[in-house]
């Protein structure tokens, strides 16, 4: 069973290579090879859940040597996260892309950046991290620039510039760390760090961190290129990069080496804290000026990361219950939305809201659901935005951060405004006459926006059923990375 | 005229089949001596680089076309995940499942010697098509350099 | 016939390369050498092959001291004009013809008039060979014929043509 | 066997004083052909001083890669492109 | 019996209607009322039934406990009554409003839901389950007024959303303080003196939420252009009625339980000058209005200033004044709209000087509407006059100037209200019926018929309760009231003995005829000025048409010549009073200040990023 | 090490060194590669040769023998292309140079 | 000492021609400037004064293998980023010659239609 382990990124980085070599010779077999991926993924995600931490040495080194794969409740939160969600995004991408040339191309690089951002969320490995990072990144790279428009490629330069950038810098942290303890190995290394590092190293280290995660997780200041990046890419794929991209190449990997590896420090925590309110607000400002639905939903990921952020930093039990919590209903939640921003381009062609309207009376099923993701990302109850930013609102006020918290409930009533604007112009009022003709979407796009949107509701109301499991137990790995020491090495 | 004085592409001719021979001995004693499937693999697709020199883009494509290139690229990749795979035969994942013929001979190494193949396969292809996309900006930049002469 | 030699010149390539005759190694070399021959028989020129001939190959193996003396003449010829205080180059390219065909042969011949005493091959148009001469003795084209070209024509000759 | 590494290096030195001083691209194509040459020339050497010939692969790779790259730089000067 | 039958019943019932097949006829009305009788026969037999408390462990999130409280006391068992009354009232009427109209398979619904929300927030015994049913009913009257026509319906509904969600906020940032400071958040346990800072926060958060969703002043704008543009039944039924009981319980359950206030206190001034402005400012721009149903809202937000100042006395007999008052108001609202709709079913507007001579026609509507007209203006016997009174009486105990100030406030109030009672009155069912051609094409067609059975009977139904709960004002007051205040102050109570002290000649009761006095004088006045330029005119419906702009623009002139006043209405009139504006105009030139910053330019970006990294590293490694 | 080894080292360097001085001091693009074409060659082709001398009859010297034919292969080759670009580029002779044949004939096939 | 030294300044240099420079290709150049500065200071750090290369020779014992030879991690970690660092030069100089088709131009403070 833990023999299984590396399956998580072998199976699609396999299915990459054998799709691209099979669909050069079988026509439309790629979203076979990929929904049994995807599909294969879940299942294992599945089977492992649940199961004691413990490491995997590829090709039976023995740690520190080998390179380890590590199974524990935070890889298993991000795991459940990927699996289920890419799953949603592939049945949406199967008849989206038809309108797309070259979808093998579309297809290999969607795997690639599964495998990719799994390795990163199961790898025990420093500079291993670093790798499936760029393997991830290089994927969203190309597929942002999939569609060659102008603005797609324009998107898909600044955003390789400034991932490249962050990348070069995470590599030069990774150094550095190395040089300092001699090992890549992750608990190894946490282990020799808590023998002591010169203080001023250990500091830069963070600070090239911040940068390079946080440019990841696009926070103020870094966050310029998730604006135009997200919004270029397919649907499917804007869904991926808001949904799961940033999550795991940036606050899951911040997580993993702030906390568990470096071991978190105050200051830290306070820029931590002060980049994810800056982000906050500054996202979800520029997301009431927008009039593009895609790129408006882009800005929202920037404010949104900003909650799971601050959530984060206060590094008090609640706040990162809160800031797990609302990664996962964020992952949710946002990829829902980006499908029907594709949902309805699909259908209507545009994206504008100011030529959209009244589409709930035609698309009942999309309309739905985005009405639902649009209330659980505005955080009204009972949907499960509601209930982590209510989380991370009590956590700040517990920790009496009173004004910080006042913030946060001012920025998610401003993503209120914002999203009832979005309903306004596209589900409701008069329908344009040009779009009297359209249709509900297919019915596979439609099954996963069900999917999500049923999350959006389930995820807060059933949280007593799996949120320990879940959610705590990863809340308690972070509070507590000595554990991480004794599963993770032998 | 297509490609380069004929000195060069006589010496070209010369040199290509020990250009070939040394990227293949290099990725095939990878594991003995320093290189392996990358160095070899750059080897490989210098060859051809010099041959497209030489002899202009025709030639180099006529050997290896670029669908070929990119099935190559794939075909290395894949091959590389399979051994991976295989370790299962061997009970771990990535696990060397091939036993060690004599030490220091061409098989000594079980399953590193076919990925350094893959890997060199890979490299081989993906450095070609790389040097084909920057010739191709090669010729932009000098149009733009050309135009920006103009005006 | 041609693939064959190609055949056994790689081959002995790859031995030399691997210098080992163990059966792995000999099998591996065959099987890179048959996938070369299968790439790149075309290309390899076909003169070579007439190399198997006795003759040429003795006057071949007469030519290389030949060669070495004049590259060894040229050396100190350059190291002369480099140490020298005030340098005494009276530089220019000039016209040379060779009555070589193969191009092999005016290949070889271009080398080896790059590599002696204050020459340097720059083109060769059709049998115009165009040197850079690095101290002109005289504007006559017979005499420079003469002083460059002759003493490896008449090898090169022999061997390719 | 120092003095043989530090003349090689002394001529490594010209030939960068010429890359550096130029004046024409031909210039610098030349001294970076130059200083391939003399790095193979460094590998024998480390292959005499340590009598392994994993330095003589690195001595033929390099004489190839030098020889490529200026046969490249040359096409360029003659302002073509790489694959015509 | 359970009380979470209350809950379940109309849950239950909305999702039968749901999915009931469209084919089937009246099938999801039908359902609707049975629903909403049943719901009202059980809250009277729970009338009956001893308090009781209920508690649905779910999960803990320490310090956060988020198990489900209820309880069932007085307050909400009288509430439940006519929560289930309100939406019998309004499934009847819709029944016929919508008929042969298309209406979304989602509006009977959403009704039901609506009830089923609305009784959990009265039977709620936490402020968590109280939060929660509270944006439930936001939500759901979002979505009830987005199924209005037409972009300004949605609109409408955005920003009806927008301004309830804000002060949503505010309720959830208090409630979320109270486990942190007070350990908990059940109702029956918090008993917080307000002297603390945190206290006087938590309060004010909390009296935000409660009238915003009443409706008063400074939080009232969502409600005329919902009024205007919503479906009509929508509109009787949540801001006109069950947002004005939900918003007083709210106020009510925080002045009365959870915080003790001192009279006199601050906060109670505050609340009261509230009231007092609410009342003032909603009845001025209300005099000036030709919009029906725009008329009929800001009356709606001008009564909820009387239930708060009368709150805000702290004095037992205003409290029950305002509570009195709170229902009574939801009682001839309510009626006022079903009529007003009536009306624009049967003519297509709602325009006062397109509309006349409808009383021939409309006998029964008209007649309802005179009756809730009257009511509203504080006329006697009917139900406005005695909760009125009652509010007078307890600013009249208060014994102090500024009470005096608020007395005068409210009389003024009334009398206006009565003026514009009377215009609309004689406006669209007096007066002379227009001559088609001079009316509006859709105004006023030949052959005008009363409206279906099922509009009338809600109409003649709340018209009768008017006159009941005028007449026998001590039922109401001692079955239902009383008992309320009976929890913290009941010794006070029985010593002003309401029933006897009703027609009492107080000081109250003349003050109130003067006041009635004031509006007809009012009234009058500008009836005789339109008379004198009604010469000029030939013909009586350019006469009607003309009288009624006149009086509309003597009252203009009439105030603006009272300077502060006046200025302030035209600003009004324009909407800088609205917040939501406001506040949208300061939020628009940041936004545009950021959206400059982000010029597109690689290099900006790559800039910020190392200076980024820079000032990152700094504060890391020098400070 | 024998002394042969030494000499050829040593003369191999000379040689080197002289090439790279004739680098930095001849006048012209064409004269610089003639100096430095000829001599560095021989000199590395000597030192290679110091290689086989010294480890006589195996790998390493089996490759040194690849790479002087390599290197007398390559090198003047390169010299021809470099030459033959720059001056095709237009880059002129040094100004006391005597005649310029190549040119003549190559602008006479340009008309 | 001296090389780190150099190195940043190798490093800072790239970055300086990334950001100042407005050029699309000195863009690019920059950026692999960054990159091989970042990979020439992993060689350094695993670069052991004297060291043999990290291959197992038969004359060889493990221990002295162990002790004396340069740490072969590094290595293998800058062959992996060259790898990577190729990948992201071939994406970006694909994506940049579309670009040119698109914009018409090189200089990329004139590629800014995404703004705002
Ligand atoms: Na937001
Ligand atoms: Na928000």
């Amino acid at each position: 069973m833990e023999n299984w382990l590396p399956l998580f990124v072998a199976v699609p980085l396999g299915m990459a290579f054998i799709n691209l070599l099979l669909s050069k010779f079988i026509k439309r077999i790629s979203p076979f090879l990929v929904l049994a991926a995807v599909v294969f993924q879940l299942w294992l995600a599945l089977r492992f859940l649940g199961h004691a931490a413990f490491y995997y040495s590829m090709g039976n080194w023995t740690p520190p040597l080998g390179i380890t794969l590590v199974w524990d409740p935070l890889s298993q939160l991000l795991a459940l996260i990927v699996s289920v969600i890419s799953l949603a995004v592939t049945l949406f991408a199967i008849p989206y892309m038809q309108q797309y040339t070259a979808q093998s191309k579309f297809y290999s690089l969607y795997l690639l950046m599964i495998a990719g951002m799994n390795g990163v969320v199961l790898t025990g490995d420093m500079f291993n991290l670093f790798v499936f990072l760029e393997i991830a990144s290089i994927a969203s790279y190309a597929l942002v620039a999939f569609g060659v428009e102008a603005e797609e490629l324009e998107a898909s330069f600044k955003y390789l510039v400034l991932g490249g950038v962050s990348s070069t810098i995470i590599l030069l942290a990774i150094a550095l760390l190395y040089a300092a303890t001699g090992t890549l190995n992750m608990a190894d290394m946490a282990a020799a760090l808590r023998h002591g590092i010169s203080h001023g190293l250990l500091f830069f280290i963070f600070a090239l961190f911040l940068m390079g995660f946080g440019l990841k997780s696009a926070m103020v200041p870094f966050h310029a290129w998730l604006p135009d990046a997200h919004p270029s890419a397919p649907a499917p794929i804007s869904a991926m990069l808001s949904g799961l991209i940033i999550k795991a190449l940036g606050i899951y990997a911040l997580i993993r080496v702030f906390f568990i590896i470096l071991g978190i420090v105050p200051i830290v925590k306070t820029i931590m804290m002060t980049l994810g309110g800056l982000s906050m607000v500054i996202g979800v400002f520029l997301a009431v000026g927008q009039w593009d639905f895609k790129r408006l939903l882009a800005y929202h990921s920037i404010s949104q990361m900003g909650y799971v952020m601050v959530g984060i930093g206060l590094a008090t039990p609640l706040g990162i219950l809160g800031g797990l919590f609302h990664l996962l209903n964020h992952a949710v939640f946002k990829s829902l939305l980006f499908l029907c921003s594709g949902a309805f381009e699909y259908t209507t062609g545009t994206r504008q809201l100011k030529q959209l309207g009244g589409l709930i009376r035609k698309m009942p099923w999309t309309g739905g659901s985005c009405s639902i993701a649009a209330l659980s990302i505005s955080g009204v109850p009972p949907f499960n935005g509601f209930w982590s930013k209510l989380i991370i609102i009590v956590a700040l006020f517990q920790a009496k951060f009173y004004f910080l918290g006042a913030v946060t409930v001012f920025v998610s009533f401003m993503t209120l405004i914002s999203f009832i604007k979005v309903q306004k112009y596209s589900l409701f009022g008069n329908l344009p006459e040009r779009l009297q003709g359209i249709k509900e979407a297919p019915v596979f796009m439609v099954a996963g926006v069900v999917i999500l949107a049923v999350m959006c509701v389930g995820l807060g109301v059933l949280y007593p059923f799996y949120g320990p499991a879940i959610l705590e137990s990863a809340r308690n790995l972070i509070l507590e990375p000595g554990q991480y020491l004794q599963f993770a090495m032998p | 005229m297509q490609g380069m004085s004929f000195i060069v592409k006589t010496v070209t001719r010369l040199l290509i089949g020990v250009i070939f021979l040394f990227g293949i001995y290099i990725t095939f004693y990878g594991h003995l001596t320093p290189g392996g499937g990358f160095a070899g693999g750059i080897m490989l697709a210098c060859g051809f680089i010099l041959l497209t020199l030489a002899f202009g883009k025709e030639t180099s494509l006529g050997k290896l076309s670029d669908f070929w290139a990119s099935m190559l690229d794939n075909l290395g990749a894949f091959t590389f995940w399979l051994v991976a795979l295989l370790g299962y035969t061997g009970g771990y994942f990535f696990i060397n499942f091939i036993e060690k013929k004599n030490p220091f001979g061409l098989l000594s190494s079980g399953t590193i010697l076919i990925n350094n193949i893959a890997i060199g396969v890979k490299v081989f292809a993906s450095v070609f098509a790389v040097f084909l996309a920057l010739t191709i900006f090669g010729r932009f930049v000098s149009g733009l350099a050309e135009s920006e002469e103009e005006d | 016939m041609k693939k064959i030699f190609d055949f056994i010149i790689m081959l002995l390539i790859w031995v030399a390369l691997t210098w080992s005759l163990s059966l792995p190694d000999l099998i591996a070399g065959g099987l890179v050498s048959l996938l070369g021959v299968l790439l790149f028989s075309n290309l390899l020129p076909p003169e070579f092959t007439r190399i198997l001939d006795p003759r040429r190959l003795f006057w071949a193996i007469i030519y290389l001291p030949v060669f070495f003396w004049q590259v060894i003449k040229s050396n100190f010829d350059v190291a002369y004009r480099v140490f020298h205080p005030e340098m005494p180059i009276r530089p220019g390219i000039v016209r040379v013809k060779t009555s070589l065909q193969s191009e092999v042969a005016k290949t070889f011949l271009a080398n080896s008039i790059t590599l002696t005493p204050g020459t340097l091959t720059i083109d060769c148009i059709e049998n115009n060979l165009y040197v850079h001469w690095i101290n002109i003795i005289s504007e006559d084209p017979e005499i420079e014929t003469e002083l460059i070209v002759k003493k490896f024509e008449w090898f090169l000759k022999r061997i390719f043509d | 066997m120092v003095v043989f590494v530090i003349l090689l290096l002394l001529c490594a030195f010209f030939c960068l004083y010429r890359v550096g001083a130029g004046p024409t691209p031909p210039d610098r194509t030349v001294a970076i052909d130059i200083l391939g040459i003399l790095m193979v020339g460094f590998c024998a050497i480390l292959s005499l001083y340590t009598g392994k010939d994993l330095y003589m692969n690195v001595a033929i790779a390099w004489a190839l890669l030098s020889f490529i790259g200026t046969t490249a730089l040359a096409k360029y000067l003659e302002g073509r492109t790489f694959d015509e | 019996m359970n009380l979470l039958t209350f809950i379940y019943l109309p849950a239950a019932a909305g999702l039968l209607c749901l999915i009931i097949p469209r084919k089937i006829k009246y099938a999801q009305e039908a359902i609707a009322i049975l629903a909403a009788s049943l719901f009202l026969f059980l809250s009277f037999r729970a009338f009956s039934l001893p308090d009781e408390t209920l508690r649905i462990p779910w999960f803990s999130i320490p310090p956060l406990d988020f198990s489900l409280d209820f309880r069932l006391v007085h307050f909400s068992k009288f509430l439940l009554i006519f929560l289930g009354l309100f939406t019998l009232l309004t499934a009847l009427y819709s029944t016929g409003y919508f008929r042969k109209k298309s209406i979304s398979q989602l509006y009977f619904p959403f009704v039901l839901w609506t009830l089923c929300g609305a009784s959990g927030i009265v039977l709620a015994n936490n402020f968590f389950v109280l939060l929660l049913g509270w944006e439930f009913v936001t939500l759901l009257l979002f979505f009830l007024i987005a199924m209005g026509q037409g972009k300004a319906a949605s609109m409408a509904a955005g920003k009806t959303f927008a301004m309830l969600g804000f002060t949503d906020v505010a309720l959830l940032l208090a409630v979320v303080a109270l486990p942190l400071i007070y350990g908990s958040w059940k109702i029956s346990e918090l008993h917080i003196v307000l002297n603390t800072p945190f206290a006087i926060v938590i309060f004010l958060l909390m009296f935000i939420a409660a009238i915003a969703k009443a409706g008063a002043i400074p939080f009232h704008s969502w409600i005329p252009p919902a009024a205007q543009s919503g479906p009509l039944p929508v509109i009787a039924f949540l801001p006109a009625s069950l947002d004005k009981l939900l918003g007083i319980y709210l106020l009510a359950l925080i002045t009365l339980n959870v915080f003790s206030i001192p009279i006199g206190s601050s906060i109670s001034i505050l609340i009261m000058v509230i009231g007092a402005l609410t009342i003032i400012v909603a009845v001025l721009i209300a005099v000036v209005q030709h919009d029906l149903k725009r008329l009929l809202s800001y009356h709606a937000i001008s009564q909820v200033g009387y239930m708060v100042l009368g709150i805000g006395t702290g004095n037992p007999i205003g409290i029950a004044g305002g509570l009195f008052h709170m229902l009574n108001h939801a009682i001839y609202k309510s009626s006022l709209f079903f009529s007003a709709g009536a009306v624009e079913r049967q003519t297509g507007t709602t325009d006062v000087d397109k509309l006349g001579g409808l009383g021939k026609y409309m006998p029964v509507t008209f007649l309802a509407c005179l009756v809730a007209s009257l009511s509203i203006s504080g006329v006697p016997p009917f139900n406005g006059f005695v909760s009125k009174w009652m509010i007078y009486q307890g600013l009249v105990e208060g014994r102090s100037w500024i009470y005096m100030v608020f007395l005068a406030v409210a009389m003024f109030g009334s009398a206006l209200t009565l003026a514009s009672f009377l215009k609309l009155l004689y406006g669209p069912f007096m007066g002379e019926r227009f001559r088609s051609e001079s009316a509006s094409k859709s105004a006023a067609p030949r052959g005008i018929k009363e409206v279906h059975w099922t509009m009338l009977v809600p109409m003649v139904i709340l018209s009768l309760l008017c006159i009941g709960f005028g007449l026998f004002a001590q039922y109401p007051i001692n079955q239902y009231i009383g008992p309320i205040l009976d929890i913290k102050f009941g010794s006070v109570l029985h010593s002003i003995n309401i029933g006897t002290a009703f027609w009492n000649p107080t000081i109250a009761t003349i003050l109130l005829i003067f006041g009635l006095i004031i509006g007809a004088v009012f009234y009058f006045l500008s009836r005789r000025r339109t008379r004198s330029t009604e010469t000029i005119f030939i013909g009586g419906e350019k006469f009607v048409v003309d009288r009624e702009r006149s009086l509309a623009g003597n009252f203009y002139e009439f105030l603006e010549r009272m300077g502060v006043i006046g200025g302030f209405l035209k600003e009004s009139n324009k909407g800088i009073l609205d917040i939501y504006n406001l506040s949208g105009d300061f939020g628009l030139i940041f936004v545009g200040v950021l959206k400059k910053l982000h010029d597109g330019v690689l290099s900006t970006y790559l800039a910020w990023c190392v200076i980024g990294l820079g000032v990152l590293s700094f504060v890391l490694m020098v400070l | 090490m024998s002394s042969t080894v030494v000499i050829l080292i040593s003369v191999g360097l000379f040689f080197n060194f002289a090439g790279c001085i004739g680098l930095i001091r001849f006048p012209d693009i064409y004269n610089r590669l003639q100096a430095s074409t000829k001599c560095v060659t021989l000199g590395t082709i000597l030192i290679l040769a110091a290689l086989v001398f010294h480890f006589g009859w195996n790998s390493i010297s089996i490759k040194a023998i690849l790479c002087i034919a390599f290197i007398l292969m390559t090198a003047p080759t390169a010299a021809h292309a470099i030459s033959r670009g720059s001056h095709r580029a237009g880059f002129p002779l040094w100004d006391r140079s005597i005649t310029d044949k190549y040119r003549d004939d190559t602008r006479q096939k340009s008309i | 000492m001296l090389i780190y030294f150099l190195n940043s300044i190798l490093f800072v240099l790239g970055l300086y021609c990334l950001i100042a420079k407005k050029h699309l290709v000195k863009k690019i150049i920059g950026m692999v400037i960054m990159e091989y500065a970042i990979n020439l200071f992993i060689v350094l750090l695993g670069y052991k004064g004297g060291g043999i290369p990290p291959i197992l020779l038969p004359e060889m014992s493990k221990a002295t293998f162990v002790q004396q030879s340069v740490d072969p991690l590094p290595q293998a970690l800058v062959l992996t980023s060259i790898v990577i660092g190729l990948g992201v030069l071939a994406l970006m100089v694909a994506i940049s010659l579309r670009l040119y088709e698109k914009y018409k131009t090189f200089d990329m403070s004139e590629i800014r239609r995404l703004r705002g």
